[in-house]
């Protein structure tokens, strides 16, 4: 039996690569995948506990999470289209216009 | 009875409709909203009055604002008899004034500006009257001493109008800050700020002390001294009576509130309000008297060589008020209030004749220039013969009866009584004086003015001749509700003192035991002392005018004391303006560019500046960096988490 | 057994992971999402999640991600390759990722779960996976599953919106 | 529990309308000529759904959902927010050559999410409300698409949002590992009954992280100033109170009930962040001269005199919150109504120069401009004085005079950049050509209403302090 405490902190690591991802990436798709990694490390925290609970209700929030992750996925691939014809760039550190 | 809330939201109302519309719609029709609405005090005070008569007072808390814990911010009204008085006082005055106005600013510019400021002075004197708490007063406090600056640098364009303005803020602010000190006291002291609550337990403080400076300092005499220093500057008495004599650069309907009604009135009727405070303060009570005495005599002196008609008045003001303060500090707060209420109307009347005159004049106001007006405006002359007739307390118009029954009761003060006696009459003396000497230098005599003037002369329209009228019957027969029992009972009514009797559930009334024969003594002494200085008066003005000139350059110093107000300005400004100036250009100019400036005025939003200058390069408008503070932010929790509970 | 399965699959998940952060094609790093999500899917089913772990790899990796790769090809950029990957500072960046990293682990130690549910691996499994879940989900969390609905539709709405031909 | 039936929605009734309306909206806005007609329909949608408020409240689908006075009070908030945006849009989006439909439907299912948040007793709802509020704002942010910097703002909302999204789930899933459940109430019993642990407290950490950044506190509010200052100034206005107000309330619901018994330990942090986000938000305020950068770190100060009252707690500390929370809604939208009023064609009217001398050009603004100012600074009789006093006093109350103290002197800083206002309108002379004010009947009565209401709960708050104190419990 694989103990909980390794997935959490499997859960973790994922969760900090997305962080970092996030923090350092110009890119702003890439950026956006890093946050698809966040909800990864959190998913898998979640699957794990559920698991080790016999309890359902952290799988549906997993479900949730999935879900609402299209709609961000949607929603934000979108903004970044819109995005791009304003200005003709993918890299956040290029968008500074509004700042101090 | 929530119509009397109308009293003092008529004027507001007529405030805000002139101050919005005013300059594009109103215009020169401005006077209407602001006179019917004090019209409609008017009439409501007169309702409120005779329900008052019929015993019906009040005292509620209309809404509360805030509470927090005892502090309480309430507007709530107090409806009584001393409220009564002044709400008619108010009213009456500030309407003949709002009419005799309509004449005086016609051809103004700023004439709506003029009756909004009016309105929001008389709403603010109103508030002032009928607040049932500390808070309110001292609301109604300072909106009058604003309105009264706004008014009296109505012309700000004048330099010495709007001097005078600043001047009268800042004496006021002087006055103020005292009074605001014992408006905190009295709320440390007694944890609310509600009138009736304070009075019930001022008994209960009456021994208490409290060490200041090593001194132990009885409580309640703190307070009632600390509440004075606001009536001292409201009401113009010495020291901090500069300010009033200035005031004449507003407008000349203004003068005639400030003195007569709204403004200088408030301090006497603070301190009747809270006699039971003052009652319990044997110390402050003689203060009180004697600081009235005082100026009463020393303003009178300075009035008795003053060339300006308006500030002969302005003088004779301050006099009058010191009289009001006498009767206060012996105890006859309704003597006080009776004495308010007659000058309300004949120092009205005197302000609004010179007004008149000084319309016809083209707005001379040098007595010297003047002379023989008699002839060409009969009306004035008539009306202020009678208004100065009524200062200088000739039976039986309404000045004698409030002056002799102050100065009765302060021949039977006891304590300070006797003095405070002797430098009222000494006053009386002079008031009939400088009041006979501008009538004579400016009625009598033949015009002494320029020929363009005297082919300008004439009467004052009805608009303003009206009110004079109106004044001078109360300035005749004002009196007489309030006569005492000597003269009455030559009439077969026994108590005719309708007035104190009136007042007494409020600020009760000396019980005095002496004969009459020295009561008619007394009397009889003070009338005669006024007829006397009315005597001297002809003599140097009309029988003999040589004699001013020779006095004058025989006492040469004392005239030009006089003559120079005892030189309190120049003392002032030496002791505090220029000091203060100085201060200001050498010490905080001088060290701007060294280092207390640099390192505390400019230093702070320096300081605050360069870090914000920082800051904001963190500011970046870069995405990831602000996700790295984020991230920081949330490490750093997680770290000091992690840390204490390990 | 399931050691070593749980050892693979966690390996290449954190694999995977910094190669999504590192790469510097962005259609190389969707690529090797795509990869990474594979592999949580494995997890899942380590886990007896077999529903979510086909979730996962149908929605996931099948919509959402091909949604990105779609982007990326649409928005293709070839001096991308060239620029630089990283911001500045990224070293202080990636020093608080192993602060995170660092606290988790002191933090999540003494992890202990809270409660013990009905649904066992055994009751699960009487039920199916598929059919216990679907219902918790529309019974008791008939509610979220409406807002969920709602959700959707809003982007839909805004990503039709937005992503529309400019007109003014 | 297994039974689901239609009276389970009793509750619901003004979400489901609401629902309903976005929907509707959404149809109307295919077929209607003028896209005022989707707003108006908007407006009469909230009247409806604010009628059944009061009339609907109890719990439902096992407590995952409540209504009670706590989460009725704020939706009126939402609601007032949702109807003076909605005045404030409809010439300022004609302007701004973006009127669209999409936009009404849009603030009516971010409305929604904001109602869910306030009324949910479960974390994934609270999360799901939180999403759907979010998601719509991140459109509207980006809602003029032809305009660089709304777009900007809204990638930089939006990805700082998923990345606060993230950072709220991993909280939820410790929660929800160490209690089991992810129910608020029960959290909060199962917190007592195991007491404190580090696991636990840094799930709290990261919830705090994540309404802090909903909430714009400092270090989570670096998103604010920036999307505020390009998103469409409707739209500002309608982020900076709505979306605040409702992270409010799911804040204080979820401290104050689940993490209440630890409230001993998480008030220190808070009070922390308290004082940083007043002490950046009005430092930062005063080096503007973009107005509406100026009310976005004025928003953000806001937000840290609003977190005292849930540092505060209680019944007394969350009445307060609510107090201050409803009077900033009218006097920020009021401010931000006046910033659209000078946009017009060509003229954008966002900086500070463009607001010289606009006492003698256009007095009435100026005026209303200037009750705005006082309010925010908090000078009496405005409502900001109301709402600053009693924070003040619930603050002095609990026994944290010096934070009371702390905050009287970063108000009094503040003071400076929303005096300076006033001063540039009233003290300095207009410069160049006028601006011209794009005052629209709709406009007109959102000024109308926010400044009245602005000076009425100034000197008349009773019927809201009461009206919060009986909401709060």
């Amino acid at each position: 039996m694989v103990p909980l405490y390794w997935y959490l902190w499997l859960g973790g690591v994922v969760f900090a690569i997305g962080v970092f991802g996030f923090l350092a990436r110009r890119n702003i798709i890439i950026m956006f995948l890093s946050i698809e990694l966040m909800l990864n490390g959190v998913n898998i925290s979640l699957v794990a506990l559920s698991h080790y609970m016999q309890d359902l209700r952290g799988q549906i929030l997993v479900f949730f999470i999935i879900a609402v992750a299209a709609a961000e996925a949607a929603i934000g691939l979108a903004i970044i289209i819109a995005m791009f014809r304003n200005r003709d760039t993918l890299h956040a550190d290029e968008m500074a216009e509004m700042k101090g | 009875m929530q119509y009397y809330l109308l009293i003092p939201l008529l004027p507001l109302g007529a405030f805000l409709l002139n101050i919005m519309l005013g300059r594009r719609v109103i215009r020169r029709q401005a006077h209407w909203p602001s006179t019917l609405a004090v019209a409609g005090s008017l009439v409501v005070t007169v309702m409120v009055l005779l329900d008052v008569m019929s015993g019906r007072t009040l005292n509620e808390d209309l809404y509360v604002w805030i509470v927090s814990g005892n502090f309480k911010v309430s507007v709530g009204f107090m409806i009584d008899q001393l409220t009564a008085v002044m709400l008619v006082v108010v009213t009456s005055v500030s309407f003949l004034v709002h009419v005799y106005s309509i004449g005086y600013m016609q051809d103004d510019p700023g004439y709506y500006r003029f009756y909004a400021y009016l309105s929001l002075f008389t709403f603010s004197m109103l508030m002032l009257v009928t607040a049932n708490n500390f808070l309110q007063l001292y609301f109604g406090w300072e909106a009058v001493g604003l309105c009264s600056y706004l008014l009296i640098g109505f012309w700000y364009e004048k330099r010495s109008a709007s001097d005078a303005g600043k001047k009268a803020f800042i004496v006021n602010r002087f006055g103020d800050f005292g009074f605001g000190l014992g408006v905190i006291m009295v709320f440390l002291t007694f944890g609310t700020l509600d009138y009736v609550s304070v009075f019930d337990g001022a008994g209960g403080v009456a021994a208490q002390t409290i060490n200041i400076l090593g001194a132990d300092v009885n409580l309640i005499t703190l307070i009632a001294l600390l509440l004075f220093c606001g009536a001292v500057g409201k009401s113009a008495q010495v020291p901090l009576h500069v300010w009033l004599p200035d005031a004449m650069e507003g407008p000349t309907p203004v003068s005639a509130l400030i003195h007569a009604a709204t403004m200088v009135t408030a301090g006497v009727f603070m301190v009747a309000r809270l006699n039971p405070i003052f009652s319990l303060s044997p110390v402050a009570m003689d203060v009180v008297a004697v600081v009235g005495a005082v100026t009463a005599l020393f303003a009178a002196t300075i009035a008795l060589v003053q060339n300006d008609i308006k500030r002969v008045i302005a003088y004779s003001t301050i006099s009058q008020l010191g009289y009001m303060f006498i009767a206060c500090g012996v105890g006859a707060f309704g003597a006080g209030i009776f004495h308010l209420y007659t000058h309300a109307f004949f120092k009205a009347l005197l302000f609004l004749c010179a007004g008149s005159v000084m319309h016809a004049m083209g707005g001379e106001v040098d007595m010297q220039k003047m002379g023989g007006l008699k002839r060409y405006m009969p009306l004035t002359y008539w009306t202020m013969l009678i208004a100065s007739l009524s200062i200088s307390g000739i039976p039986p118009l309404a000045g004698f009866f409030s002056k002799d029954e102050i100065l009765w009761v302060a021949f039977n003060g006891g304590g300070v009584g006797r003095a405070v006696w002797a430098l009222g009459t000494l006053a009386a003396v002079l008031t009939a004086f400088y009041s006979f000497r501008l009538i004579y230098l400016t009625f009598h005599g033949e015009f002494r003015g320029t020929e363009e003037q005297r082919h300008h002369l004439h009467e004052s329209p009805a608009v303003m001749t009206v009110p004079l009228a109106v004044l001078c019957v109360g300035a005749v027969a004002a009196g007489w509700i309030g006569i005492p029992p000597i003269i009455s009972s030559v009439f077969g009514v026994e108590d005719a003192n309708w007035f104190a009797e009136f007042l007494k559930p409020v600020v009760g009334h000396p019980e005095i035991e002496a004969p009459h024969s020295t009561e008619a003594l007394v009397m009889g002494f003070s009338v005669a002392v006024a007829a006397v200085g009315i005597a001297v008066a002809w003599v140097f003005y009309i029988r003999n005018r040589e004699i001013p000139a020779v006095l004058a350059r025989r006492c040469g110093i004392l005239y030009r004391l006089l003559f120079n107000k005892y030189y309190v300005d120049e003392i002032y400004n030496a002791t505090v303006v220029r000091p203060a100036m100085l201060i200001a250009r050498y010490v905080l100019v001088g060290l701007s560019d060294g280092v207390i400036i640099e390192g505390v005025v400019n230093g702070v939003p320096a300081l605050i500046n360069r870090f914000g200058a920082r800051l904001r390069r963190l500011q970046s408008g870069l995405l990831q960096s602000y996700a790295a503070v984020m991230a920081l932010g949330l490490f750093l929790l997680m770290a000091v988490v992690v840390m204490v509970l390990k | 057994m399931v050691e070593w399965f749980f050892g693979y699959l966690a390996g290449a998940v954190i694999l995977l992971a910094i190669l999504v952060v590192a790469s510097r094609n962005p259609v190389h790093s969707v690529l090797w999402m795509l990869l990474m999500f594979l592999h949580v899917a494995g997890l899942y089913l380590l886990l007896n999640a077999e529903f979510l772990a086909a979730t996962q790899v149908i929605v996931y990796a099948g919509a959402i991600l091909v949604l990105f790769l779609f982007v990326v090809m649409l928005l293709n950029l070839r001096e991308e390759i060239k620029i630089r990957r990283f911001t500045g500072g990224w070293l202080f960046k990636g020093l608080t990722a192993l602060g995170i990293i660092y606290v988790l682990r002191r933090g999540l130690e003494g992890f202990r779960v809270g409660f013990e549910g009905p649904w066992s691996i055994e009751a699960v499994g009487r039920a199916t996976h598929t059919r216990a879940l679907g219902q918790v989900l529309f019974t008791e969390y008939i509610l979220p599953f409406e807002i969920a609905s709602l959700l959707l539709l809003v982007a839909i709405v805004g990503a039709v919106f937005l992503s529309k031909k400019r007109l003014r | 529990m297994n039974e689901i039936n239609v009276s389970m929605l009793a509750p619901l009734l003004p979400e489901v309308i609401m629902a309903s309306a976005g929907i509707l909206v959404l149809l109307v806005e295919l077929v209607a000529r003028r896209k005022e007609t989707a707003g108006l329909l908007s407006i009469a949608a909230v009247a409806v759904a604010a009628y059944y408020v009061p009339h609907s409240f109890g719990k439902s689908f096992g407590g995952m959902f409540v209504s009670d006075g706590y989460s009725a009070f704020f939706k009126f908030i939402f609601f007032i927010n949702l109807i003076l945006t909605v005045l404030l849009s409809m010439r300022y989006l004609v302007i701004e050559k973006s009127n669209h439909g999409e936009y009404y439907s849009l603030v009516v299912f971010s409305t929604l999410g904001m109602m869910l948040m306030a009324s949910a007793g479960d974390l994934i709802v609270l999360y799901l409300g939180l999403e759907l509020m979010a998601l719509s704002s991140y459109v509207l942010a980006g809602f003029i698409r032809h305009d660089a910097r709304s777009s900007e703002a809204a990638v930089k909302y939006f990805l700082l949002g998923a990345f606060s999204s993230a950072l709220l789930l991993y909280g939820i899933t410790l929660v929800y590992g160490l209690t089991g459940t992810t129910d608020v109430s029960l959290i909060g019993a199962a917190v007592v009954e195991k007491g404190l642990s580090t696991p636990l407290f840094l799930s709290v950490v990261f919830l705090m992280a994540a309404f802090g950044f909903k909430t714009a506190l400092a270090p989570f509010h670096m998103w604010a100033p920036d999307v505020y200052e390009g998103a469409p100034t409707s739209v500002t206005a309608f982020m900076s109170v709505g979306p605040k107000a409702a992270a409010f309330a799911a804040f204080g619901r979820v401290f104050l009930t689940g993490f209440g018994s630890l409230s001993t330990d998480w008030t220190g942090i808070l009070v922390v962040l308290s004082i940083l986000t007043m002490a950046v938000g009005n430092i930062l305020a005063i080096q503007q001269d973009n107005i509406k950068r100026m009310l976005a770190y004025s928003s953000v100060a806001h937000a840290g005199y609003a977190v005292l009252g849930i540092i505060v707690g209680g019944a007394e500390g969350l009445a307060a919150m609510m107090n201050y929370l409803f009077i900033y809604g009218f006097m920020n939208l009021g401010a931000f109504a006046v910033v659209i009023m000078l946009r017009s064609e060509g003229v954008r009217g966002e900086a500070l120069e463009d607001y010289k001398g606009l006492a003698k050009t256009h007095p009435f603004a100026a005026a209303v401009m200037l009750v705005f100012m006082f309010s925010l600074t908090g000078i009496p009789p405005t409502a900001g004085f109301i709402g600053k006093f009693y924070l003040f006093k619930a603050v002095v109350g609990a026994g944290y005079a010096w934070l009371a103290v702390v905050t009287v002197i970063f108000s009094a800083i503040s003071a400076y950049f929303y005096l300076r206002v006033v001063m540039y309108m009233y003290m300095l002379e207009p410069e160049g050509e006028a601006v011209t004010l794009s005052l629209s009947p709709s406009l007109g009565l959102a000024l109308l209403i926010t400044t009245l209401v602005v000076i009425l709960i100034g000197v008349y708050p009773s019927p809201l302090l009461s009206f919060a104190r009986l909401a709060a419990g």
